[in-house]
């Protein structure tokens, strides 16, 4: 099979996903700014209005709102709408559509009005962007029942994930590691069988602690992980993939091997993935747990500006020092 | 130079008058049931669509006034009265074709009515036994929208889908499709309704904005949300608006035609605004006595929608006494259904709670309900 | 001093610190939906229009964002804008100026455009409501950085608190459990001196288990303790009042007592406060817990339908359940 | 009856043409450099005003293309280039009074130019050694604001501020003020932008919405924001709008003036649309030869804001061959002070990016901050 094999970016895979998700199904409809002839800001969507028609993919008026509430309608329609909004900053103003419209629809029609649509936000830091353009949002939308949220770390999920989010019947928010889009190339089979959607992945195995990564800091972390067994100390590090519902299946196993647990994201610490992740290991693994679970993260200011951008996210030396710390109890 | 800042005379001044000083009102009936014309506006009804009319108006003032006394009983948890809005309801209603899709806010009963949606169900959401109990394809009405505003982007996006589907400028009348957008005078404040325009008058997409402007958004009135009457907003978007008489059904109905047809043509969005009154207070909840006249209250009653039409059926000899006393009949008919019907509904099982948030329960989700499961049965077990 | 007390309700108590708030610093403005003639729907600015204009209670056009919107320009003229949103579930339109502007504003200025504003919002279920009316939006504003978060649970605090949120120099989102407006009523010693805005007060001691609560759980924590007592069991009941910043101290120093802790709240588990005391206190008390952190909150699905939201919010029965099985540990 | 939908001869239309057909572009000086009347807004400038606004958008323009190349060689992360819109934001900053009080996006360098803003502090910005780095109350020029029209609330609301502290229609020139709300063309259509001219209107607050209509959003075209002229937007609102030729710098002065003078006196809102061309990329990072014609910056080439003013000042005789070569050495003197100023730049203190959360950090986020410093200072440590 090697013949359908190919060096892609996160980027790429997501572009070709998208393509392969809008041949395949009609219904499948692009949305937001930018999106046409510029292929959005990242270029995700480059060649797809060319392709497909400026029905389909459809630049839209300035406004995030009314980006998600006219997919709304689209979705009641019988349309599978992927919405882009351009950056993680810029999700506000359709915040309300999304927590209060788009994940209530199933619930609130007793299951009689689907709401199959995937918002991508490119998310995340590090690259050296002005204000609104780095955040991390994820706990804001994992915390709403109705929503899921997953995000991909690598071009081959990349590829896969996005088809799988659009296929998925209910709202994905679907988390782009934006500054992972042109980081690294893999090798892509598409005839190959996806994993699930929403499942976790162990990516290196370890004895010693379990590191939960996701998106942007997956890659953090195995090079912390790398550098660690240069040290001799064994990490296994698990790329969490899906925020909600979380896959706890495989970090319980994990950690109740490991005994000790680090989570790693680039959100705010204050009640971000790490805080839910700590509990749920705690409530089911307490007597298992050799230290408390730890956690790495963006510090519980603003984004600052970007200058300092490095000393914000937590890079592979704070992500050893908290291995350290839990070895350490 | 001359300083126009300090030396006034030197002042260009920008002169500004409000767009058009005496808003026309588009109205086919009077309040004292005087058949008017209008150069564009206007149809020849007939007897018996005449007489549909007032019975659904009859009906689902009856509808409202069961359910308001069903809240003051506590069988309701809230009510959002329609009391004086019957006209703009059901001239709206009717003037829909089966495939036109309505998107309301919560107050739309008449509506509701006019798609064949049970009044039950609309009794069970006040009720909170559910949140919206009708299949919104089955009746081409969608479920009602308690945040301000959000349903008119739904209704543009759904517009956008039934243009996709090229159900609109076909010439064929069981194809080309129209969409309602409901909204209130308060709610054009909101931004979603504003960005809704837009996306509306971008794609040129085949909805109608249509808002009952009954002068108030719970205590504030109208001129809090727009000194200019409000169907002017429209045209700076770039689309036509209109003022009709909303206690006036023929004009309603004749004007949401128009709009309707005009949508289905492929020509694009309307803004109707339907000029009536809330009669009653906003909900069950609230005190108009806090913030109203009730003079002004008085004067709209002159105004009735209902009494202006059977004024005109029987000066015309278009309804008889028989008729106006069936009507009559069938609307304690719907009373006691209505009543026995709301009093006989079950709660629903709390662990349906669980259900419909996601296509699929996930494992999370499901643990938690066995969790509950558990626990709910141990009381059970306690009480064996 | 008895001259000066008087029985409240938390409604009263509301009314009765904006009142004072407004007579002592003429900066100080309110505005809102239907705020002015009709007092807002709760009736918490009842009279305030009367007696201060509608300069400075000022019933708004209805739209939050810009509701919150205009607050922030007029913070930044010199006012302090006292912000009532009608009810929790309102509030997302606004949520763009909230967590783009409002917390970010004295951050990016380096200190020197302060944002002294008050967002009120009546918040939890258990009023048999519609839609929308019953959320807990607590964690979407704790999480981000800038925001102050606290809430009320009896009408003394509430008195005192509301003064404290306007006179601080930082955006207070100040939540109000609606269901307690006029549950009880309380003593206000007007001329006592209050406890300080940002901490976390114990009130009801107790030596086997500590139970945090915030709002309109207090309540039943303090009854489910009474239960408990009966039962020969002794609760520690903590009013946590401010969720960001979390005053730890008087948390940790309880759990290092009981080395037993259960959170309450209303909003959903999944990313909830809980899952932030549970991080938190795991990390900082490892040592000292009997048994993991456990949490007692709204199931995560969308607020039901009221007929059941008895069974979707916390109990008593459900407290002390979490209570048993901490103790089983 | 007749049935409008299956009846097309029935069927009462909707007649709609958009508000005017030919939009009136306000000019005073033509792209050829001829001085033109007009009816209302005419002034007599000075000599001296006439070289002082050449000057203004010289140098703006320097800062545009020092920073520009700063970007290019890595030394700011990002620059938003104003290239073309430079009339548009010296007559609307030269319009202000010191008092005026001034809300920008991120492109508005040249009226940070006229409210005295170090554009070193704007290079910072961009460098991304903070993230505004002037005194808003100082300058009256508020920071820059990303989120698209989130600043035109805001500007809506100090306009409501000043209201309240009595500086409007006192008639006294230092004291009477007003606010401006710069936006795009794009921004036009987010719901803020829309809800801020709803509570300007609402409460006759003194501010003057000023777009500048550079044709693109990133890129996409005005027309899919809006199919009619953007200033007719206003009227649906209930004030005024205009529009003005932003290339203009005497137009837009002078159209500015009394707009503020409209806000000052206390007549309430008014919405300038300043028609421009953003003739570089939208930022450093965007690639404008994939969604737009050169022809068309071409056509805009003619109609170059600075040119036109130098063909005039040369013919009348009012600026000499000196004065031009100074305003180009003083040009080129600023260049030399932003490329070094801007490589001087100190990063921040890592640790300084605890401080200002909050007006007194927090007991939880100082032990972030120490955590930090420690681990920070153990690295050193390591290294001696
Ligand atoms: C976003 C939002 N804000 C506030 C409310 C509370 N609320 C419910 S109805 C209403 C007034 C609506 O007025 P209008 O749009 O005129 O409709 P009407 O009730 O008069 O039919 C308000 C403020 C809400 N439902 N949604
Ligand atoms: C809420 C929001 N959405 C998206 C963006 C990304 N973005 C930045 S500038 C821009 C285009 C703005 O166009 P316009 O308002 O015409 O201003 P211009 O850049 O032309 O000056 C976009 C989409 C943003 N900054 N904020
Ligand atoms: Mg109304
Ligand atoms: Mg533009």
């Amino acid at each position: 099979m090697s013949a359908t094999t190919q060096r892609i970016t996160l980027a790429k895979g997501l572009n070709m996903g998208l393509r392969k998700a809008m041949e395949d199904d009609p219904r499948v409809l692009i949305m937001g700014e930018d999106v046409g002839k510029l292929g959005g800001v990242f270029r995700i969507t480059d060649g797809l209005q060319k392709d497909f028609g400026e029905d389909r993919v459809i630049d839209s008026p300035l406004a995030e709102s009314g980006i998600v509430g006219t997919a709304v309608g689209l979705a009641l329609r019988g349309y599978r709408p992927v919405v882009e909004i351009q950056f993680d900053g810029f999700v506000y103003p359709a915040y309300d559509q999304i927590v209060c419209q788009v994940a209530k629809m199933r619930y609130r029609s007793r299951g009689r009005s689907a709401m199959p649509m995937v918002i991508r936000i490119p998310y995340g830091g590090g690259i050296g962007a002005v204000e609104h353009h780095s955040e991390s949002p994820e706990a804001q939308f994992a915390h709403t029942p109705g929503l899921r949220v997953v995000t991909c770390s690598n071009p081959v999920d990349g590829y896969w994930m996005i088809q799988q989010a659009i296929a998925c019947d209910d709202p994905v928010i679907f988390l782009e590691p934006k500054r992972q889009y042109h980081a690294d190339k893999a090798e892509l089979d598409d005839t190959a069988t996806p994993v699930p959607l929403f499942t976790s992945q162990v990516v290196r195995a370890g004895a010693d602690v379990t590191l939960l990564a996701y998106g942007p800091m997956v890659r953090t972390c195995l090079k912390a992980a790398e550098a660690a067994a240069g040290e001799g100390r064994s990490i296994e590090v698990i790329d969490l993939r899906t925020l909600s519902p979380l896959d706890m299946g495989p970090v319980l196993d994990s950690v109740r091997r490991t005994g000790r647990a680090v989570v790693a994201h680039e959100a705010h610490v204050n009640l971000g993935m790490g805080a839910e992740l700590s509990a749920r290991i705690t409530e089911q693994c307490f007597y298992s747990l050799e230290a408390p679970v730890l956690r790495v993260g963006g510090f519980d200011t603003p984004y600052p500006a970007s200058r300092i951008e490095e000393d914000f996210l937590p890079d592979l030396d704070r992500v050893l020092d908290a291995v350290d710390r839990s070895m350490g109890f | 130079m001359t300083d126009p800042v300090t030396d006034p005379a030197a002042r260009p001044r920008i002169e500004w008058h409000a767009p058009t000083a005496e808003p026309e009102l588009i109205q086919l009936l009077t309040p004292e049931g005087e058949r008017v014309h209008h150069p564009v506006f206007d149809l020849d009804f007939s007897a018996e669509q005449l007489r549909g009319f007032y019975r659904d108006m009859v009906l689902t003032r009856r509808i409202d006034t069961e359910a308001t006394a069903l809240q003051r009983h506590g069988e309701l948890g809230l009510w959002a009265q329609l009391l004086g809005q019957e006209a703009a309801q059901i001239g709206a209603g009717r003037a829909l074709r089966a495939q036109d899709h309505v998107f309301p806010t919560y107050r739309e009963h008449g509506v509701a009515w006019c798609r064949g949606v049970d009044p039950l169900r609309l009794l069970a959401m006040f009720r909170g036994v559910d949140q919206g109990g009708w299949d919104a394809d089955e009746h081409h009405f969608g479920l009602y929208t308690i945040v301000i505003g959000a349903q008119t982007l739904h209704a543009t996006g759904y517009a956008m889908g039934v243009q996709r589907d090229g159900a609109v400028g076909t010439g064929d009348p069981d194809r080309d499709t129209a969409v309602v957008a409901h909204f209130g005078d308060g709610a054009s404040s909101q931004g979603d309704v504003n960005e809704a325009f837009i996306f509306a008058a971008s794609y040129n997409a085949p909805v109608v904005f249509f808002c009952q402007n009954n002068q108030w958004a719970i205590s504030e009135p109208i001129e809090r949300q727009s000194k200019i009457p409000l169907y002017q907003r429209a045209q700076g978007f770039g689309f036509p608006g209109l003022r009709v008489d909303g206690n006036d059904v023929l004009a309603t109905y004749a004007v949401m035609q128009a709009a309707l047809q005009r949508a289905r043509d492929g020509e694009g969005p309307t803004l109707v605004e339907a000029y009536t009154y809330r009669m009653g207070a906003h909900t069950t909840t609230d005190d108009p006595t806090r913030y109203r006249l009730s003079a002004d209250v008085e004067h709209w009653k002159l105004k009735d929608p209902i009494a202006r039409v059977e004024v005109y059926l029987r000066r015309n000899g278009l309804a008889d006494d028989d008729f106006l006393a069936d009507v009559q009949a069938e609307a304690d008919d719907l009373g006691v259904t209505l009543r026995e019907g709301c009093k006989a509904m079950p709660d629903p099982e709390p662990l349906s709670m669980f259900e419909h948030v996601y296509a699929e329960m996930t494992d999370e989700l499901r643990e938690q309900r066995d969790g509950y499961a558990d626990y709910l049965a141990s009381f059970e077990e306690v009480g064996r």
